[in-house]
């Protein structure tokens, strides 16, 4: 059995690289994988929470983050869709209209 | 004995004291709205408010002085209970009521003729009607504060009438100058008043606090009082000293007095020869036993009139404006007023009545001297420089000859009115210096000085005004004055000349003026016991002589005067009648002290470029560049602050999302550390 | 009472929205929705506010104690139906012949539903959920003109902060979980209550701060407030006046539930952080408020400035002195600020709509609808609108007569109460220094030189502004009721 | 039921909303005027039929504690007595007669006239209000029409002064704001009644057990308060700027009522509370006012415009009101002190009326000159006599000249301090030459001198200026001779504050 500790660091470190990415990418989908990256990290430490205290509500959070996920990454796409749109492109960093 | 007659008898005056301020003022606003709709557009009901006025005062006198009905004093409570509006009748305000009473009566007569052709007439004789209810108001006022407003409402006339003509930058300039130099001595005067109170009350006196009745009653506690650690009393009366240097134009508050010549010459004659100035030497007799109880007061009036009055009469020797030179002589005049009252501390209430004697002779000469002086303005088209004048004795024998009455009074001349006052206060001098050694000696010696330069002045603007040939097309053809200005100028010659013989050489008015603070006053409420001059002597540390000491005084000291004027009277003679010296000699720029004397001793300059233009200006630059910069600059600074950081700091969002998780990011790691380090205690 | 009654307000809206969608298939005239919108909206009203006082904690089934209706749980269910409200009138005028309008309505409905979901959840879970639904839909809502770059743009920007944000949260809520062992915040209270060694363990730091991140994403605290500007600015002005004036709160909902219930035991540790945020937001935002050229932008900031404001409540809270009466009162001044913003708020962005609309309907505008310049003269141009924004703005800005300055005034008081003098004077001098930027554009508006001649003032728009407006006075005069109110919300959450 | 002052504020609301509805010049100012002079009939009846009641020695009073938002306990509580009446008084007549005073406004005149009733409103609201959240609600919604008037009908550096006006005395009142929220606080856990009811609170205040740091944060919160908005040097830069951009009836209402705000936030709030004062503000407030009184003639002789320079004077003028309310609670004498107290009251009047007619002349020059700056002017004399007796009349009052209300307030003042400040009394003596002067400079190169005739033909005074002048100048000269209506009732409130014990170890000079 793997103790507890090596779930949290591989969700640590799942949750950094989501982190990284996202201050350093442009791209808009890899942006949104990123912010994936960062909610499944955080389901993986519920689940072996809930596992590691044997208690099922962990698990059934993690099932509503799991399915929110999926309906945020759906509006997230279609943003980015209108971006492509408009722009013909999807790297976010050029996307300065509104500042200061 | 005709029955009205007997029903005026038996009226009591003193009841209607303050009627004789009411008139004027009701004069003042009827002449204002409506005065020039009436009779030669103005001037009707001046006239009869002040004769009104003349008349009460005249049956008050009558009343006191024939009936011996008493001195008579009421009050009522003003605005604080303490602070009351009274009315005083006893000799000595009742000298000033009648003196002002008639001499602004005939003023005002001649200014109806002086002043017939001006458009603005009813407003010159509205003011001039305030301006004598003020005069009477002052004179009878029983307490500082009602004393102080009339001050400062004949101030208030005094700056109109000079500024009358205000489209003469010159004249509004001047009106502004004595206003100014006034305020000085006035705010001191007020702030003296200030004390007062405080310390009376502080006493414990609640009823008319600073009447000068109570006050003279409480002389023996107040002498006590200290403030600033120096004798509360001599704090007073030096700054009510420092108001009758202004009000009366002493050195060095004098220099509004020339400049107020600007104004029409019966204003001249009326406040600042007859009048107003005399207000000052008026307060010192008013508050004598306050300066008698207070150390060293009195010697500072003394000393300070003694040098005005030499030191004015300086300057009268060179100046050629015509007006100008009288306007000195009222200074030095005003000096030897305030100069016996400083020996008060010798002589006690007889300084009170001499001076009082010679203000009332002055005021008759004086008023005399502007008038014709006025008229030979009128008469040669406003030419005022003597060097320009010259023979007019031809042309106006009226105005020369009245002129020359007042001349006479005014050096003194042996039986006019002048005589009698002038030479017994040099006298008293003497005697003063006697009892105070070497430095005692000064106001006697700058008197004696003065009688010998007034002299000269004098009789150096007659001769060059009414004699010899005429130095300007002007004076070729003076025309002489109506008989509206003539009547007046005879009534006031006869009384320049007059005056001392009328009154027994003064002593019935010396008999009159010296029961002043030793008698009792009656009031509403009770009686006012008279105070013991003696006693209030010691309190300041002087003592009274007694009467008749006037005999161990040598001859040669009474008779001095009479041969300094004649001396005076022969250089004048010889230089400017005989034409035996040449002044041109001494007459020129490169004569040192004919150009100190030409500049006034550089008061003036002193005054308005040094004090006025330089420092006062430059301090007023400085403060609103403090005000601007230094104050306001803080609050826009703040501002500007706020803004600019503003302005930098939004560049940080940059509007590039990455950034923006960036901050995110960082402000999470950021807060933990800090939740880390200060949390949990 | 029992039974799921209570939930009905929800009910309803969850129903319309179905509905709405559903009709909205088959019509043509959508503008007809808008009012059924309308309609199911005043009737969630109605019920909120006729059982304002009732309390119903759901133990058993079906929500394992998930879901409490309380006094707070209403107060801030009534605020977000009543921006919904003020939304919804103005939207008639803004998308009225829109040919999608029944999706914003559907979708301003559900976020309207999932607002309310968290202020009534007591739930971890329920709260992420209902977290969530508000901003998916909110997300949506930002980028529905997507002809508008700069909504599309808005939209990005709020969609992906905003899912860091959640992220963040989840990550923080599931150590919460692991480290308490349940996701029922009186639960979690009573652990900590229990074994007080797990406060200031450093995953319980890191927990909470991260929850403060997503919370404070949604509240709009330095420096979680960056995509809020960009989004208010570049969202259409009815959405970006939800999302100030309800989702804001949602986030204060949230965050009042989860600290000052279920992390009180380590309030020592949040206070820190809360007041170095409640400080740095209130000045950040007007000093960069003041500097702004958009009157839109200018809101955004000074909504960002008043989350500040609204966040001494938990320093109050959690100062170790602070009489009970104080942090009664804070937390009441707190909801009754809320509450005052969320109207003016509202009716702000909804006043700038109207602007933009006026503009566009004269197609007289040149580059930003919103910039100060258009509203040069406003007062003579659209009176009405002028007036009615003026009002909102003095509320904003906290001067009399209106219930901003009676909210602040509780605030403040508060602060007194507590104690926190030195807080209490930096909020007066920013909120002294947030006047200027509002009396500017009160000056542009009635001393500036009208730039054209008046317009036809949209009649939806000024009915929602009248609306809010009449509130706001009202409220000023009698604020005795939603005071009580406040006051049982208050002792509610404080459970005293 | 409701009673008189009730009455006034009703009249104006309604008289406000109307005008605001009228849409010609005539319509407003009728509307206006009528409604303005109800509100001064009623304070005139309210002045003729006033009576104390001898318990809470207030008359008038309506409403009372906590019946307003009873959570908190703020309560719709008004009432006036020696100080308050006065100022009702003083408000009415400078308002009604500045409607008349502005009778030819023409641009946007509903909203202006509508503005001086508001102005009105909220002044008299102040002087009325016995309950601190109304007091403040009052204090802050000054601003807004004053903001509004300077904006709109201001000057070309209007934006600047308006704002600078609104934020400025804005900081000022939430400062002040704080220390009544910590009044009522420490009030609350004392008594255990938390209630904003202004005579409750200052009634125990004096009592109450407070920790040193927070009675002088108290009284230092309200003084600030109170003294920007007087204004007291060095607080007073905003006056100037708003005064010179402000419209004539603005500067009017400015300089005559709402500077009085202040002044009266010293009797009404600051009193009561000194005797749980620390003696050093005692001297503050008596240092505020020498510094304001010897400031204001340096600066006023500097400024060129003739507006700016009678702002300044009236710095000066309020400088005496600190003074005498520094001297008069002082330890000394009784009788001094209320006439002190007195004095300061009577001058918050005389200066009212006094600045009333200055603002109203420098209205009419720039009317018929088109300018204010002095070096322009001159000689007006020629082309507008009647307006120069006026303005004559109005300077002189000013720089204090006696049978003016002015000299009667100004002796009471250096009479009454005397004993306990003499210092201060005498600094304050020696500046009125410099006061004189600048009065004097002014009046020289405006009206005396020849006519400069770059100004044109320029016409005589309107006779609605002269009038409202005309009346003003009656007022001050028959209660610089008459001044015992209002100075005995206000004697009376000053006996009442002085005898109620505010003692303070300071000053005094050794008998």
């Amino acid at each position: 059995m793997i103790p507890l500790t090596y779930y949290l660091l591989l969700a640590g470190a799942l949750f950094t690289i989501g982190a990284y990415g996202i201050m350093t990418l442009s791209n808009g989908i890899r942006l949104l994988m990123c912010i994936e990256l960062m909610l499944n990290s955080a389901n993986m430490n519920l689940i072996a929470f809930s596992t590691h205290i044997n208690d099922a509500s962990g698990q059934v959070f993690a099932l509503f983050s799991i399915a929110l996920a999926a309906a945020e990454a759906a509006v997230g796409f279609a943003i980015i869709l209108m971006i492509y749109r408009w722009r013909a492109e999807i790297d976010i960093e050029n996307m300065n209209l509104l500042r200061w | 004995m005709d029955p009205t007659l007997t029903a005026i008898t038996t009226i009591d005056f003193r009841m209607y004291a303050h009627w004789i301020v009411l008139l004027p003022m009701i004069g003042f606003l009827l002449e204002l709205l409506i005065g020039q709709y009436t009779w030669r557009k103005g001037g009707m009901f001046a006239n009869l408010s002040i004769f009104g006025s003349m008349v009460i005062s005249y049956g008050c006198l009558y009343n006191v002085y024939v009936q011996h009905l008493g001195f008579w004093e009421y009050s009522w409570d003003w605005f604080y209970p303490g602070i009351v509006a009274g009315f005083t009748v006893d000799p000595l305000s009742l000298a000033m009521l009648c003196m002002v009473s008639f001499i602004s009566f005939l003023i005002h007569i001649y200014a109806i003729g002086y002043m017939g052709h001006d458009c603005a007439k009813h407003v010159y004789f509205a003011e001039t009607a305030l301006f004598t209810g003020s005069m009477f108001g002052l004179v009878l006022a029983n307490n500082l504060l009602q004393l102080f407003i009339f001050w400062e409402m004949v101030g208030l006339c005094s700056y109109l009438l000079i500024g009358f003509w205000w489209h003469k930058p010159e004249a509004a300039a001047a009106g502004k100058k004595a206003w100014m130099s006034c305020a000085v001595g006035d705010c001191l005067f007020l702030l003296g008043i200030a004390i007062m109170y405080t310390i009376m009350a502080k006493h414990g006196v609640t009823t008319e606090v600073i009447s000068f009745n109570q006050i003279f009653q409480h002389l023996e506690v107040l002498s006590s009082s200290v403030v600033f650690g120096i004798p509360a009393l001599t704090i007073i009366c030096i700054l009510f000293m420092c108001g009758v240097l202004g009000k009366s134009a002493g050195f060095p508050l004098h220099v509004w007095i020339p400049d107020a010549m600007e104004g029409p010459t019966t204003v001249s004659a009326l406040i600042h020869a007859a009048t107003m100035v005399t207000a000052g030497v008026y307060l010192i007799a008013r508050a004598f036993p306050i300066f008698l109880a207070a150390p060293h007061a009195l010697a500072v009036v003394g000393f300070f009139g003694a040098f005005t009055a030499l030191y004015a009469s300086t300057l009268g020797l060179v100046v050629n404006d015509l007006k100008r030179i009288f306007a000195y002589s009222t200074i030095s005049q005003l000096g030897y007023m305030i100069t016996i009252l400083g020996c008060g501390a010798v002589i006690g209430v007889a300084a009170v009545a001499l001076a009082l004697f010679h203000l009332v002779a002055h005021a008759f000469f004086k008023a005399l001297l502007f008038l014709t002086s006025g008229s030979v303005l009128h008469g040669t088209s406003n030419t005022r420089d003597i060097k320009e004048m010259g023979g007019l004795l031809k042309g106006m024998p009226w105005t020369g000859w009245t002129m020359l009455a007042g001349a006479l009074a005014l050096i003194a001349f042996p039986f006019t009115a002048g005589y009698y006052s002038k030479d017994r206060i040099i006298e008293e001098a003497y005697v003063y210096a006697t009892g105070h050694g070497s430095l005692g000696y000064l106001p006697w010696l700058f008197l004696v000085l003065g009688v010998i330069l007034t002299a000269t002045y004098t009789f150096r603007a007659w001769y060059l005004a009414m004699t010899g040939e005429p130095r300007s097309y002007l004076a070729v053809h003076p025309h002489e004055c109506d008989w509206w200005m003539r009547t007046p100028l005879v009534i006031l010659a006869i009384f320049a000349l007059g005056l001392g013989l009328f009154t027994k050489g003064g002593t019935l008015f010396w008999h009159f003026l010296e029961e002043t603070f030793v008698t009792a006053t009656n009031t509403v409420s009770g009686i006012y016991p008279g105070i013991d001059l003696h006693e209030i002597a010691t309190l300041g540390g002087n003592h009274l002589l007694e009467h008749g000491h006037a005999a161990e005084i040598s001859p040669a000291v009474i008779y001095l005067p009479f041969f300094l004027m004649v001396a005076g009277l022969a250089i004048a003679t010889g230089a400017y009648y005989r034409n035996r010296v040449d002044m041109s000699k001494y007459i020129k720029k490169e004569n040192p002290l004919y150009q100190l004397l030409w500049n006034k001793y550089y008061m003036d300059y002193l005054f308005k470029d040094i004090l006025a233009e330089k420092i006062i200006m430059t301090v007023f630059t400085f403060w609103d560049v403090l005000d601007r910069y230094v104050i306001d600059g803080v609050v826009n600074l703040m501002s500007w602050i706020t803004i600019s950081t503003g302005q930098v700091s939004r560049k940080i969002q940059t509007g590039v999302v990455q950034n923006y998780a960036t901050a995110v990011i960082f402000g999470v790691s950021l807060l933990v550390i800090l939740v880390k380090l200060l949390g949990g205690v | 009472m029992t039974g799921y009654t209570p939930l009905l307000p929800e009910g309803i809206l969850i129903g319309v929205a179905a509905l709405v969608i559903l009709v909205g298939l088959f019509i043509e005239k959508k503008k007809i929705l808008g009012y059924f919108t309308l309609i199911g909206l005043l009737a969630s009203l109605g019920l909120t506010i006729s059982s304002w006082n009732i309390t119903t904690a759901y133990t058993g089934a079906p929500f394992y104690g998930a879901i409490v209706v309380d006094p707070f749980a209403q107060i801030f269910n009534m605020m977000f139906l009543f921006v919904g409200i003020l939304v919804c009138i103005a939207a008639l005028d803004a998308y009225g012949d829109h040919k999608n309008q029944d999706e914003f309505y559907a979708l301003m409905l559900l976020a309207i539903v999932g607002m309310m979901t968290v202020a009534l959840s007591k739930d971890l879970v329920a709260l992420f959920i209902g977290f969530e639904l508000a901003s998916i839909s909110t997300y949506a809502m930002a980028g529905f003109d997507k002809h508008d770059p700069k909504s599309i743009e808005a939209a990005m920007k709020y969609f992906l902060i905003g899912g860091l944000s959640s992220s963040l949260m989840v990550f923080g809520m599931s150590y919460l979980y692991g480290l308490t062992g349940s996701t029922n915040i009186d639960t979690i209270a009573a652990v900590f209550a229990e074994n007080t060694a797990l406060i200031g363990t450093p995953a319980i730091l890191l927990a909470m701060v991260m929850l403060i991140a997503g919370f404070g994403f949604k509240m709009a605290f330095v420096p979680f407030h960056m995509w809020a500007p960009d989004t208010y600015e570049g969202a259409p002005s009815i959405v970006s006046s939800l999302l100030a004036a309800g989702s804001k709160k949602m986030g204060f909902a949230a965050a009042f539930r989860v600290f000052i219930i279920g992390l009180i035991a380590m309030k020592l540790d949040w206070y820190i952080a809360f007041v170095i945020l409640a400080v740095v937001t209130m000045t950040v935002g007007n000093v960069l408020a003041v500097v702004q050229k958009s009157v839109k932008r200018m809101l955004a900031y000074s909504s960002v400035a008043h989350a500040g404001y609204i966040a001494i409540v938990f320093a109050i809270v959690a100062y170790p002195y602070a009489s009970a009466d104080a942090t009664g009162l804070a937390v009441a001044g707190g909801i009754l600020h809320a509450f005052s913003h969320a109207i003016g708020k509202a009716g702000a962005f909804i006043a700038v709509g109207a602007v933009t609309y006026m503009l566009m309907s004269k197609n007289a505008v040149d580059g930003d609808p919103n910039h100060i310049d258009n509203y040069d003269g406003l007062g003579r141009r659209a009176p009405l609108t002028a007036l009615l924004m003026t009002i909102m703005l003095l509320s904003l800005a906290g001067i009399p007569p209106t219930f901003g300055f009676t909210s602040k005034w509780y605030l403040f008081l508060s602060a007194i109460k507590g104690g926190l003098l030195w807080l209490a004077v930096i909020c007066v001098l920013n909120s002294a220094l947030s006047v200027y930027y509002y009396a500017k554009v009160i000056m542009r508006m009635y001393w500036g030189e009208p730039k054209g001649d008046a317009f036809i003032e949209p009649p939806m728009y000024l009915f929602a502004m009248t609306i809010a407006v009449i509130a706001l006075i009202a409220l000023f005069f009698v604020p005795d009721g939603v005071y009580y109110w406040a006051d049982a919300a208050a002792h509610a959450l404080l459970g005293v | 039921m409701i009673g008189p002052i009730s009455a006034i504020m009703l009249t104006l609301v309604v008289g406000a909303i109307i005008t605001l509805l009228t849409n010609s010049t005539a319509q407003a100012r009728a509307v206006a005027i009528v409604s303005s002079f109800i509100a001064l009939a009623i304070s005139i009846w309210m002045f003729l039929t006033y009576e104390l009641n001898p318990v809470t020695h207030l008359a008038f009073e309506e409403g009372s504690a906590n019946n307003w938002i009873s959570s908190i306990g703020i309560g719709y509580h008004v009432g006036v007595d020696g100080i308050g009446l006065p100022m009702v008084l003083l408000a009415t007549i400078v308002c009604a007669l500045g409607t008349v005073y502005s009778w030819s406004e023409s641009k946007r005149p509903n909203q202006f006239f509508a503005l001086v009733l508001l102005m009105d409103l909220t002044l008299i609201g102040v002087f009325v209000s016995l309950d601190f959240f109304m007091f403040y609600v009052f204090w802050e919604l000054t601003l807004l029409p004053m903001f509004f008037l300077i904006g709109v009908w201001g000057g070309p550096r209007k934006d600047y002064s308006a704002i600078k006006f609104l934020i400025y005395t804005h900081i000022a009142s939430v400062i002040m704001m704080l220390g009544i929220f910590a009044m009522y606080y420490y009030n609350g856990i004392n008594t255990g009644v938390y209630t904003f009811d202004m005579m409750t609170l200052l009634h125990s205040y004096p009592t109450l057990p407070i920790s040193s740091f927070w009675k002088n944060f108290i009284f230092g919160a309200l003084m600030f308060g109170f003294i920007v908005k007087m204004p007291s040097v060095p607080f007073h830069t905003w006056l100037p700027d708003a005064h010179v951009e402000a419209p004539t009836v603005g500067s009017i209402i400015l300089a005559g009522v709402l500077l009085k705000m202040g002044g009266y936030g010293l009797f009404r709030v600051l009193l009561p509370m000194i005797p749980n004062a620390s003696p050093y503000f005692i001297y503050a407030l008596a240092l505020f006012g020498l510094v304001s009184i010897i400031y204001s003639p340096f600066a006023a002789l500097a400024q060129k415009d003739i507006k700016k320079l009678v702002a300044f004077s009236s710095i000066g003028h309020m400088g005496f009101i600190s003074l005498g309310v520094a001297a008069s609670v002082a330890a000394g004498l009784e009788g001094p002190r209320i006439l002190a107290h007195t004095g300061a009251m009577f001058q918050m009047f005389s200066h009212g009326i006094i600045t009333a007619v200055l603002f109203g002349s420098c209205g009419v020059i720039e009317h018929h000159t088109h300018t204010r700056i002095i070096d322009d002017l001159g000689g007006l004399t020629k082309k507008m006599p009647k307006f120069a007796i006026l303005m004559v009349a109005g300077f002189f009052a000013s720089l204090g000249l006696p049978l003016c209300s002015g000299f009667v307030a100004e002796f009471s003042i250096l009479g009454g301090s005397f004993q306990t400040l003499p210092i201060f009394v005498a600094l304050a003596a020696v500046t009125i030459p410099f006061t004189a002067g600048y009065h004097l400079w002014a009046v020289q190169r405006t009206l005396w001198g020849p006519y400069n005739e770059y100004l044109g033909d320029i016409k005589e005074i309107k006779w609605y200026e002269f009038a409202t002048l005309a009346i003003w100048t009656i007022l001050f000269i028959v209660l610089g001779i008459y001044p015992q209506p209002i100075f005995n009732m206000m004697q009376d409130t000053a006996t009442y504050f002085i005898t109620s014990g505010n003692i303070l170890p300071i000053g005094g000079i050794p008998i």
